[in-house]
Protein backbone atom coordinates (compact mmCIF):
# COMPACT_ATOMS: atom_id res chain seq x y z
CA UNK A 1 0.00 0.00 0.00
CA UNK A 2 0.79 3.34 -0.46
CA UNK A 3 0.72 6.14 2.04
CA UNK A 4 0.92 9.26 1.70
CA UNK A 5 2.59 10.75 5.54
CA UNK A 6 2.21 14.60 5.92
CA UNK A 7 5.39 16.35 7.70
CA UNK A 8 5.50 19.26 9.85
CA UNK A 9 8.05 21.40 11.06
CA UNK A 10 11.70 20.57 11.51
CA UNK A 11 10.88 16.99 10.04
CA UNK A 12 8.96 19.38 6.69
CA UNK A 13 12.70 21.43 6.71
CA UNK A 14 14.48 17.96 6.97
CA UNK A 15 12.75 16.30 3.90
CA UNK A 16 12.34 19.38 2.00
CA UNK A 17 8.85 18.51 1.67
CA UNK A 18 5.93 18.74 3.21
CA UNK A 19 4.62 15.24 2.16
CA UNK A 20 6.50 11.73 2.08
CA UNK A 21 5.29 8.77 -0.21
CA UNK A 22 6.17 5.70 1.06
CA UNK A 23 5.51 2.18 0.15
CA UNK A 24 5.05 -0.32 2.49
CA UNK A 25 3.83 -3.81 2.26
CA UNK A 26 0.65 -4.89 4.50
CA UNK A 27 0.27 -5.10 7.36
CA UNK A 28 2.11 -2.73 8.13
CA UNK A 29 3.07 -1.00 11.47
CA UNK A 30 4.49 2.63 12.17
CA UNK A 31 7.40 1.24 13.68
CA UNK A 32 7.53 -0.15 9.60
CA UNK A 33 6.61 3.28 8.28
CA UNK A 34 9.25 4.89 10.35
CA UNK A 35 12.01 2.33 9.26
CA UNK A 36 11.16 3.04 5.44
CA UNK A 37 10.86 6.86 5.78
CA UNK A 38 14.17 7.23 6.86
CA UNK A 39 15.25 4.70 4.01
CA UNK A 40 13.48 7.22 1.63
CA UNK A 41 14.67 9.92 3.25
CA UNK A 42 17.78 10.15 5.36
CA UNK A 43 17.92 13.02 6.07
CA UNK A 44 14.81 12.82 9.12
CA UNK A 45 17.79 10.35 10.61
CA UNK A 46 18.79 13.40 12.86
CA UNK A 47 15.13 13.46 13.84
CA UNK A 48 14.27 9.49 14.40
CA UNK A 49 14.86 8.84 17.86
CA UNK A 50 12.32 11.67 18.96
CA UNK A 51 9.49 11.67 15.75
CA UNK A 52 6.38 11.41 16.67
CA UNK A 53 3.47 9.98 14.40
CA UNK A 54 -0.02 10.83 14.40
CA UNK A 55 -2.23 8.07 12.78
CA UNK A 56 -5.92 10.12 12.41
CA UNK A 57 -5.53 12.90 15.36
CA UNK A 58 -4.26 10.12 17.56
CA UNK A 59 -0.70 10.19 18.66
CA UNK A 60 0.09 6.44 17.43
CA UNK A 61 2.82 3.97 18.89
CA UNK A 62 5.40 1.82 16.92
CA UNK A 63 2.80 -0.98 17.21
CA UNK A 64 0.16 0.93 15.85
CA UNK A 65 -1.45 -0.69 12.54
CA UNK A 66 -1.45 1.26 9.24
CA UNK A 67 -3.98 0.48 6.33
CA UNK A 68 -4.07 2.21 3.13
CA UNK A 69 -6.80 4.88 4.35
CA UNK A 70 -4.77 6.13 7.47
CA UNK A 71 -3.92 9.98 7.33
CA UNK A 72 -0.53 9.83 8.93
CA UNK A 73 1.59 13.06 9.79
CA UNK A 74 5.07 12.58 11.51
CA UNK A 75 6.78 15.32 13.30
CA UNK A 76 8.77 16.31 16.37
CA UNK A 77 8.07 17.07 19.81
CA UNK A 78 5.24 19.87 20.20
CA UNK A 79 6.20 23.17 21.39
CA UNK A 80 3.81 25.39 21.29
CA UNK A 81 1.68 27.72 24.23
CA UNK B 1 -14.86 27.16 22.48
CA UNK B 2 -11.16 26.14 21.24
CA UNK B 3 -9.55 27.92 18.17
CA UNK B 4 -6.40 28.26 16.02
CA UNK B 5 -5.80 31.66 14.66
CA UNK B 6 -3.70 33.95 12.28
CA UNK B 7 -5.55 36.82 13.76
CA UNK B 8 -4.10 38.98 17.43
CA UNK B 9 -5.74 36.74 20.60
CA UNK B 10 -8.63 39.38 21.45
CA UNK B 11 -7.84 38.40 25.16
CA UNK B 12 -10.78 40.88 26.54
CA UNK B 13 -13.41 39.17 24.33
CA UNK B 14 -12.19 35.61 25.32
CA UNK B 15 -12.29 36.40 29.08
CA UNK B 16 -15.72 38.20 28.39
CA UNK B 17 -17.52 34.68 26.76
CA UNK B 18 -16.30 33.14 30.30
CA UNK B 19 -17.72 35.23 32.62
CA UNK B 20 -20.63 34.27 33.90
CA UNK B 21 -22.94 35.32 37.14
CA UNK B 22 -22.84 31.30 37.36
CA UNK B 23 -18.66 31.99 38.07
CA UNK B 24 -17.27 33.59 40.86
CA UNK B 25 -13.64 33.34 39.86
CA UNK B 26 -12.10 33.98 36.23
CA UNK B 27 -8.44 33.03 35.32
CA UNK B 28 -6.60 33.83 32.55
CA UNK B 29 -3.92 32.69 31.20
CA UNK B 30 -1.53 34.18 28.59
CA UNK B 31 1.55 33.14 26.81
CA UNK B 32 3.33 36.02 25.22
CA UNK B 33 6.54 36.48 23.24
CA UNK B 34 9.57 36.66 25.41
CA UNK B 35 12.65 38.58 24.16
CA UNK B 36 15.41 36.83 26.38
CA UNK B 37 15.50 32.97 26.18
CA UNK B 38 18.86 31.71 28.60
CA UNK B 39 20.96 34.60 27.42
CA UNK B 40 19.84 35.43 23.78
CA UNK B 41 17.46 37.94 21.92
CA UNK B 42 14.59 36.55 20.48
CA UNK B 43 13.16 39.11 17.37
CA UNK B 44 10.25 37.30 16.60
CA UNK B 45 8.72 33.47 16.57
CA UNK B 46 6.92 32.01 13.75
CA UNK B 47 4.10 29.20 14.92
CA UNK B 48 3.10 26.43 13.03
CA UNK B 49 0.31 23.71 13.55
CA UNK B 50 -0.91 20.58 11.99
CA UNK B 51 -4.10 22.18 12.49
CA UNK B 52 -6.75 19.07 12.24
CA UNK B 53 -4.71 17.27 15.23
CA UNK B 54 -4.64 20.74 16.83
CA UNK B 55 -7.80 21.63 16.86
CA UNK B 56 -9.21 17.82 17.68
CA UNK B 57 -6.42 18.15 20.75
CA UNK B 58 -7.57 21.04 22.04
CA UNK B 59 -11.07 19.96 22.38
CA UNK B 60 -10.16 16.32 24.22
CA UNK B 61 -8.50 19.30 26.59
CA UNK B 62 -11.54 21.31 26.72
CA UNK B 63 -13.47 18.37 27.66
CA UNK B 64 -11.69 16.72 30.03
CA UNK B 65 -10.97 20.04 32.44
CA UNK B 66 -14.92 19.67 32.55
CA UNK B 67 -14.75 16.23 33.28
CA UNK B 68 -12.45 17.25 36.37
CA UNK B 69 -13.35 20.64 37.34
CA UNK B 70 -17.24 22.19 38.16
CA UNK B 71 -16.02 24.26 35.02
CA UNK B 72 -18.51 27.39 34.30
CA UNK B 73 -17.01 27.96 30.39
CA UNK B 74 -13.48 27.36 28.84
CA UNK B 75 -12.06 28.90 25.90
CA UNK B 76 -8.68 28.21 24.71
CA UNK B 77 -6.61 29.87 21.92
CA UNK B 78 -3.84 29.54 19.80
CA UNK B 79 -1.77 31.92 17.40
CA UNK B 80 -0.03 30.25 14.51
CA UNK B 81 2.21 32.64 11.96
CA UNK B 82 4.47 35.78 12.60
CA UNK B 83 4.31 36.87 15.95
CA UNK B 84 6.66 39.69 17.33
CA UNK B 85 7.98 40.32 20.67
CA UNK B 86 5.24 40.46 23.75
CA UNK B 87 2.61 39.31 20.98
CA UNK B 88 0.09 36.65 22.51
CA UNK B 89 0.57 33.31 21.18
CA UNK B 90 -1.95 31.63 23.14
CA UNK B 91 -4.59 32.08 25.81
CA UNK B 92 -6.93 30.25 27.84
CA UNK B 93 -9.82 31.14 30.06
CA UNK B 94 -11.80 29.64 32.46
CA UNK B 95 -14.40 30.58 34.90
CA UNK B 96 -15.24 27.94 37.82
CA UNK B 97 -17.75 28.48 40.88
CA UNK B 98 -14.46 28.96 42.83
CA UNK B 99 -11.35 30.18 42.81
CA UNK B 100 -9.26 26.91 43.49
CA UNK B 101 -11.10 25.28 40.88
CA UNK B 102 -10.48 27.84 38.24
CA UNK B 103 -6.24 27.76 38.87
CA UNK B 104 -6.43 24.74 38.54
CA UNK B 105 -8.37 24.04 35.46
CA UNK B 106 -6.24 27.01 34.03
CA UNK B 107 -3.30 25.53 34.63
CA UNK B 108 -3.90 21.95 33.66
CA UNK B 109 -5.13 23.42 30.40
CA UNK B 110 -1.97 25.26 29.27
CA UNK B 111 0.27 22.64 30.79
CA UNK B 112 -1.68 19.70 29.29
CA UNK B 113 -1.73 22.12 25.96
CA UNK B 114 1.98 22.12 25.69
CA UNK B 115 2.41 18.65 26.21
CA UNK B 116 0.45 17.65 23.15
CA UNK B 117 -1.21 19.43 21.13
CA UNK B 118 0.64 19.71 17.72
CA UNK B 119 2.01 23.21 17.57
CA UNK B 120 6.04 24.28 17.09
CA UNK B 121 7.55 27.44 16.79
CA UNK B 122 10.58 28.60 15.31
CA UNK B 123 13.34 31.27 17.19
CA UNK B 124 14.36 34.12 15.14
CA UNK B 125 17.15 34.87 16.92
CA UNK B 126 18.71 38.69 16.30
CA UNK B 127 21.78 37.04 14.86
CA UNK B 128 19.74 36.36 12.10
CA UNK B 129 19.14 32.54 12.49
CA UNK B 130 16.69 30.59 13.07
CA UNK B 131 16.07 27.26 15.42
CA UNK B 132 12.76 25.37 15.75
CA UNK B 133 12.39 25.06 19.58
CA UNK B 134 12.39 21.86 21.53
CA UNK B 135 9.94 20.97 24.40
CA UNK B 136 11.48 21.95 27.94
CA UNK B 137 13.46 25.40 26.25
CA UNK B 138 15.85 22.98 24.79
CA UNK B 139 16.59 23.68 20.95
CA UNK B 140 17.14 20.76 18.21
CA UNK B 141 20.17 20.58 16.86
CA UNK B 142 20.27 21.74 13.42
CA UNK C 1 0.25 49.00 41.34
CA UNK C 2 -2.62 48.51 43.63
CA UNK C 3 -5.87 50.51 43.70
CA UNK C 4 -9.31 50.73 45.58
CA UNK C 5 -11.94 51.88 43.52
CA UNK C 6 -15.53 52.55 43.24
CA UNK C 7 -15.83 52.10 39.52
CA UNK C 8 -15.43 49.35 37.31
CA UNK C 9 -12.57 47.35 37.02
CA UNK C 10 -11.36 47.52 33.29
CA UNK C 11 -9.61 44.44 33.32
CA UNK C 12 -8.09 44.95 29.90
CA UNK C 13 -6.15 47.81 30.95
CA UNK C 14 -4.83 46.17 33.78
CA UNK C 15 -3.42 43.30 31.67
CA UNK C 16 -1.81 45.72 28.97
CA UNK C 17 -0.37 47.47 32.33
CA UNK C 18 1.46 43.78 33.25
CA UNK C 19 2.45 42.75 29.78
CA UNK C 20 6.35 43.06 28.79
CA UNK C 21 8.41 41.53 26.14
CA UNK C 22 10.47 40.58 29.25
CA UNK C 23 7.34 38.44 30.73
CA UNK C 24 6.86 34.90 28.52
CA UNK C 25 3.66 34.15 30.46
CA UNK C 26 0.78 36.25 31.71
CA UNK C 27 -1.80 35.86 34.48
CA UNK C 28 -5.28 37.42 35.34
CA UNK C 29 -7.71 36.58 38.09
CA UNK C 30 -11.09 37.94 38.14
CA UNK C 31 -13.72 37.65 41.59
CA UNK C 32 -17.01 38.10 39.97
CA UNK C 33 -20.27 37.77 42.00
CA UNK C 34 -21.56 35.03 41.86
CA UNK C 35 -25.48 34.25 41.67
CA UNK C 36 -25.98 30.96 43.93
CA UNK C 37 -23.73 30.74 47.06
CA UNK C 38 -24.96 27.38 49.31
CA UNK C 39 -28.16 27.11 47.85
CA UNK C 40 -29.23 30.92 48.40
CA UNK C 41 -29.91 33.54 45.62
CA UNK C 42 -27.15 36.53 45.79
CA UNK C 43 -28.58 39.55 43.79
CA UNK C 44 -25.90 42.13 44.69
CA UNK C 45 -23.04 42.36 46.99
CA UNK C 46 -21.90 45.60 48.81
CA UNK C 47 -17.78 45.92 49.82
CA UNK C 48 -16.95 48.17 52.00
CA UNK C 49 -12.79 48.97 52.96
CA UNK C 50 -10.99 50.24 55.92
CA UNK C 51 -9.10 51.99 53.14
CA UNK C 52 -6.01 53.14 54.43
CA UNK C 53 -4.85 49.74 55.67
CA UNK C 54 -6.38 48.01 52.36
CA UNK C 55 -4.13 50.03 50.51
CA UNK C 56 -1.36 49.27 52.85
CA UNK C 57 -1.59 45.45 53.22
CA UNK C 58 -2.16 45.24 49.21
CA UNK C 59 0.96 47.08 49.16
CA UNK C 60 2.50 44.80 51.14
CA UNK C 61 1.40 41.62 49.68
CA UNK C 62 2.79 43.48 46.00
CA UNK C 63 6.37 44.08 47.08
CA UNK C 64 6.12 39.86 49.10
CA UNK C 65 5.42 38.25 45.57
CA UNK C 66 8.40 40.51 44.05
CA UNK C 67 10.56 39.02 46.68
CA UNK C 68 9.14 35.54 46.71
CA UNK C 69 9.00 35.00 42.59
CA UNK C 70 10.73 36.68 39.55
CA UNK C 71 7.61 38.81 38.95
CA UNK C 72 8.14 41.37 36.08
CA UNK C 73 4.82 43.37 36.77
CA UNK C 74 2.24 42.73 39.22
CA UNK C 75 -1.11 45.12 39.61
CA UNK C 76 -4.17 44.37 42.47
CA UNK C 77 -7.52 46.36 42.29
CA UNK C 78 -10.57 46.17 44.53
CA UNK C 79 -13.82 47.62 43.70
CA UNK C 80 -16.19 48.84 46.92
CA UNK C 81 -19.72 49.72 46.83
CA UNK C 82 -22.69 48.27 45.28
CA UNK C 83 -21.95 45.42 42.98
CA UNK C 84 -24.68 43.51 40.65
CA UNK C 85 -24.36 39.51 39.61
CA UNK C 86 -21.52 39.09 37.33
CA UNK C 87 -19.47 42.68 38.29
CA UNK C 88 -15.95 42.24 39.00
CA UNK C 89 -15.26 42.77 42.57
CA UNK C 90 -11.48 41.80 42.42
CA UNK C 91 -8.63 41.78 40.01
CA UNK C 92 -5.15 40.51 39.89
CA UNK C 93 -2.60 40.70 36.85
CA UNK C 94 0.82 39.36 36.96
CA UNK C 95 3.52 38.67 34.24
CA UNK C 96 6.98 36.57 35.22
CA UNK C 97 9.31 35.08 32.54
CA UNK C 98 7.35 31.55 32.95
CA UNK C 99 4.06 30.60 33.55
CA UNK C 100 4.70 28.29 36.88
CA UNK C 101 5.79 31.44 38.64
CA UNK C 102 3.22 33.74 37.09
CA UNK C 103 0.51 31.16 38.64
CA UNK C 104 1.63 30.61 42.27
CA UNK C 105 2.43 34.30 42.61
CA UNK C 106 -1.38 35.29 41.26
CA UNK C 107 -2.59 32.64 43.77
CA UNK C 108 -0.90 33.62 46.35
CA UNK C 109 -1.99 37.33 46.16
CA UNK C 110 -5.51 36.88 45.82
CA UNK C 111 -5.70 33.97 48.89
CA UNK C 112 -3.69 36.72 50.91
CA UNK C 113 -5.55 39.31 50.03
CA UNK C 114 -8.94 37.24 51.07
CA UNK C 115 -7.08 36.91 54.54
CA UNK C 116 -5.48 39.84 55.70
CA UNK C 117 -6.81 43.15 53.31
CA UNK C 118 -9.46 44.05 55.22
CA UNK C 119 -12.61 44.97 52.80
CA UNK C 120 -15.86 42.85 53.77
CA UNK C 121 -18.93 42.05 51.84
CA UNK C 122 -22.17 42.32 52.16
CA UNK C 123 -24.68 39.80 50.85
CA UNK C 124 -28.02 40.99 49.13
CA UNK C 125 -30.01 37.68 49.11
CA UNK C 126 -33.20 37.62 46.87
CA UNK C 127 -35.46 37.65 50.00
CA UNK C 128 -34.76 41.52 50.65
CA UNK C 129 -32.13 40.33 53.44
CA UNK C 130 -28.45 41.51 53.70
CA UNK C 131 -25.93 39.87 55.79
CA UNK C 132 -22.27 40.45 56.39
CA UNK C 133 -20.41 37.59 54.78
CA UNK C 134 -17.33 35.40 57.32
CA UNK C 135 -14.65 34.32 56.07
CA UNK C 136 -14.32 31.10 54.24
CA UNK C 137 -18.01 31.64 53.32
CA UNK C 138 -19.99 31.67 56.40
CA UNK C 139 -22.01 33.88 57.63
CA UNK C 140 -21.51 36.00 60.80
CA UNK C 141 -24.92 35.63 62.63
CA UNK C 142 -27.46 38.38 63.21
CA UNK D 1 -6.00 58.55 77.63
CA UNK D 2 -9.25 58.88 75.14
CA UNK D 3 -8.97 56.92 71.80
CA UNK D 4 -11.07 57.33 68.85
CA UNK D 5 -11.68 53.75 67.75
CA UNK D 6 -12.73 52.99 63.66
CA UNK D 7 -15.53 50.99 63.73
CA UNK D 8 -16.25 48.78 59.89
CA UNK D 9 -18.66 46.64 58.41
CA UNK D 10 -20.83 44.49 61.53
CA UNK D 11 -18.82 46.08 64.14
CA UNK D 12 -20.05 50.27 63.00
CA UNK D 13 -23.88 48.45 62.22
CA UNK D 14 -23.82 46.49 66.00
CA UNK D 15 -22.26 50.26 66.59
CA UNK D 16 -24.95 52.08 65.19
CA UNK D 17 -21.69 54.64 64.71
CA UNK D 18 -18.42 54.30 62.89
CA UNK D 19 -16.43 55.53 66.15
CA UNK D 20 -16.10 54.58 69.27
CA UNK D 21 -14.66 57.59 72.05
CA UNK D 22 -12.61 55.32 74.77
CA UNK D 23 -11.24 56.59 77.59
CA UNK D 24 -8.29 54.17 79.27
CA UNK D 25 -6.15 54.71 81.96
CA UNK D 26 -2.35 54.56 80.53
CA UNK D 27 -0.41 52.12 79.71
CA UNK D 28 -3.07 50.03 78.06
CA UNK D 29 -3.35 47.77 75.43
CA UNK D 30 -5.49 46.35 72.81
CA UNK D 31 -6.78 43.81 75.05
CA UNK D 32 -7.61 46.39 77.77
CA UNK D 33 -9.05 48.61 74.86
CA UNK D 34 -11.62 45.36 73.68
CA UNK D 35 -12.80 44.97 77.32
CA UNK D 36 -13.58 48.75 77.24
CA UNK D 37 -15.40 48.51 74.18
CA UNK D 38 -17.99 46.13 75.22
CA UNK D 39 -18.31 47.62 78.69
CA UNK D 40 -19.48 51.01 76.59
CA UNK D 41 -21.07 49.05 73.91
CA UNK D 42 -22.40 46.11 74.88
CA UNK D 43 -23.83 44.88 71.55
CA UNK D 44 -20.50 44.63 70.63
CA UNK D 45 -20.58 41.25 72.28
CA UNK D 46 -21.68 39.00 70.10
CA UNK D 47 -19.04 39.78 67.75
CA UNK D 48 -15.86 40.49 70.56
CA UNK D 49 -14.71 36.57 70.24
CA UNK D 50 -13.45 37.68 66.60
CA UNK D 51 -12.77 41.28 66.67
CA UNK D 52 -9.88 42.04 64.82
CA UNK D 53 -8.29 45.49 65.99
CA UNK D 54 -5.57 47.23 63.73
CA UNK D 55 -2.95 49.89 65.37
CA UNK D 56 -1.85 52.36 62.44
CA UNK D 57 -2.46 49.75 58.97
CA UNK D 58 -0.89 46.40 61.17
CA UNK D 59 -3.15 43.90 63.15
CA UNK D 60 -2.19 43.79 66.77
CA UNK D 61 -2.69 41.21 69.65
CA UNK D 62 -4.13 41.92 72.56
CA UNK D 63 -0.70 42.61 74.27
CA UNK D 64 0.34 45.38 71.80
CA UNK D 65 0.49 49.03 73.88
CA UNK D 66 -1.60 52.15 72.32
CA UNK D 67 -0.74 55.55 73.44
CA UNK D 68 -3.06 58.80 72.32
CA UNK D 69 -1.56 59.21 69.23
CA UNK D 70 -2.09 55.83 67.78
CA UNK D 71 -5.09 55.36 64.67
CA UNK D 72 -6.98 52.33 66.00
CA UNK D 73 -9.52 50.52 64.18
CA UNK D 74 -12.21 47.36 65.12
CA UNK D 75 -13.68 45.04 62.80
CA UNK D 76 -15.02 41.60 61.79
CA UNK D 77 -12.77 38.75 59.79
CA UNK D 78 -12.52 40.34 56.08
CA UNK D 79 -13.97 39.00 53.36
CA UNK D 80 -12.98 41.22 50.38
CA UNK D 81 -12.23 39.21 47.04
Amino acid sequence: MRISVRLFARARDLAGADRLDVQLSEPATVGQLKEQMHEQCPPLGSLLPQLLVAVGTDYATDETPLDETADVACFPPVSGG
Amino acid sequence: MVRLTHESIDFTALTEQVRSPQAGAVVLFLGTVREMTDGRRTVALDYEAYPEMAVAKMEELHAEAFARWPVTHAAIVHRLGHLELGDISVAVAVSCPHRTDAFEAGRFLIDRLKEVVPVWKQENWDDGTTEWVHPDGGLIAE
